[in-house]
């Protein structure tokens, strides 16, 4: 079986991610094993929980969602990445200061750089976009 | 990790003041910490990131031009820069950098093509 | 080895195409995805075709169709996105120059 | 609202499938809404968001360049393209849009010389 | 006295940031009523109430705080880009459904495309960064 | 009117200090910031001074020095970021070129 990684970096309102979900769409249909999905740079702002998109766009947030829920599809978020860029998953809470809070949507994994590194060994290729 | 004899490529493509271009060598160096072949390459205005004297603190930046000395700590010993990119702008070989071999496009693409991997930032 | 470039910008906005146009080599493969379909109408391409008229290069329809741009078949094959997955694995490595 | 005799120019120099373009088409409508007296320009890459018979919806992306027939409602009249950004880039004068005034590099500057604020997207 | 208003378009991270935090501050200095900054496009990222950037590097969000609270500079962000990029004052409370959150930060007033007419009409000179 | 011309991109990389240039009048200004600085040795700059030797131009001396760029004072004027806020006023309006 063919394996496959992708890299994004790029963010979740840009148009060019359109493309990329479309494209591990069609490896997917094409019976390509999609070992994971690295989001890099501004690409990590595609793990945000909170993106409302307008109902008649294209909802990129709910596509990869729908990617790992039904495919699933790994999806890594590079927290270093992340939190410069204003995501966390340990945000403290103001009402309750013993719990944590995160605004990563729960259908990404809260990974390091050493995930893409993972990926590039158990991968035949690797794409970015 | 699972074994991998593949050779990674990192392309650098953006001048210094820039946080792709930092972001580029945190992923080297994370490539390079696990014990993967990793080659840096420079082209377009990724060269300007070799250049000497610059002043990053100047514009309030962390200078991580200084992290690029740790690449040899972790074996990353090629590093290519693309000659008609330094000869485009002007730029003598003045690196901060020893050991950068400045090559052809031909023979800088030829390096490239040894690669299994490329990741362009 | 062989690389398959994925060229994603224009030329007539960014220099990222001239540098793709240098690295690639005969065996190699070009496709042009989102706005790198109008580079099909950049001086760069016409050159790098004349000096290369045996790379393979393709171009995404759909992508083209979006934006008007009309490519002749004699320049570029048109592909679609399931293809372009299949390409991937006929080369050894892409290059995203975006 | 304050009062404000102010002409605003946005200047566009994104290519068409790209959120910069639809974010200041957003702006120029909005400066419109308010009674503002707003032109548009298209420069470089902008000049590809006048082009007939484009086809958003084929890669997903909602058609904003409609909204562009709402302009006149808001009185934003002046529409200027830049000849050489058209000419360089092989595009005939085929525009969706009624009254777009296609003008030499120099008419073009001259024209955004006569605005008091100028946003560029 | 001279007043000015500042459109930004370039998210936190991004070091193009620091060049117009620099000037918007050199503006107060000189004496310029600094009437507002706008957010706008990847700059409402700015906007975001969870940014933790190294402490070795320039603390952007800080900066913007500062300008706020210790010179009065108004903050504006445009709520349509922001929901768009992950940034909203209206999320709903999993636990307690009846509150909403915000992760927009509080030195930062939540606005519309209108705030950016205002500001025009308001400032003798705008200034995009 | 007059336009305050501020530069923050490199010609090197991308096509708006070309457009820049050509919506340039005799009385407008222009300054080169951020990557804008090294604009300073591309040809686009070169012509551009040779042909509007008496246009005024700056770049900020720090995004320079930053970058290990020199920038011959004849071609172009070293200011601070307090020079540009009182430039900004000094002109009618501003364009951002980035």
């Amino acid at each position: 079986m063919q394996t496959l990684s992708v890299v994004i970096t790029t963010p979740p309102c840009s148009y060019s991610t359109i493309t990329a979900i479309d494209y591990i769409n069609h490896a997917i249909k094409a019976g390509v094993n999609v070992v994971g999905v690295f989001f890099y740079q501004d690409g990590v702002l595609n793990a945000s929980a909170n993106i409302a998109i307008a109902n008649d766009e294209y909802q990129t947030h709910k596509h990869w969602q729908k990617l790992n829920t039904e495919h699933g599809v790994n999806l890594h978020v590079c927290i270093t990445a992340c939190e410069k860029r204003g995501l966390s998953d340990d945000i403290g809470d103001t009402v309750n200061t013993e719990v944590t809070q995160s605004n990563i949507s729960q259908y990404f994994t809260v990974s390091g750089l050493g995930e893409l590194v993972e990926l590039t060994a158990k991968s035949e290729k690797m794409v970015q976009f | 990790m699972s074994e991998s004899c593949k050779k990674i490529a990192i392309l650098n493509a953006s001048s210094t003041i820039n946080q792709a271009s930092k972001e580029a060598l945190d992923a080297a160096l994370i490539y390079g910490s696990y014990e993967q072949s990793t080659s840096l390459f420079f082209q377009g205005e990724g060269v300007r990131q070799l250049i000497s004297n610059q002043q990053l603190e100047t514009v309030h930046v962390k200078d991580y031009l200084k992290t690029m000395a740790a690449l040899a700590f972790y074996d990353i010993e090629n590093i290519y820069a693309c000659k008609a990119s330094l000869v485009e702008r002007g730029l003598a070989e003045g690196f901060h950098l020893d050991d950068v071999q400045v090559l052809s496009s031909d023979a800088f693409s030829d390096k490239l093509h040894q690669h299994n991997v490329i990741l362009r930032f | 080895m062989t690389i398959l470039h994925l060229q994603r910008t224009s030329a007539f906005d960014k220099n990222d195409f001239a540098q793709c146009v240098l690295s690639i080599k005969p065996d190699d493969a070009l496709v042009l995805i989102d706005d790198g379909c109008y580079n099909a109408s950049h001086s760069l391409f016409i050159n790098f075709k004349k000096q290369n008229p045996t790379v393979a290069v393709f171009h995404i329809q759909e992508h083209a169709q979006a934006r008007a741009i009309e490519i002749n078949h004699d320049q570029s094959s048109p592909i679609t996105m399931a293809k372009l997955v299949e390409l991937t694995f006929q080369y050894n490595s892409t290059i995203t120059w975006q």
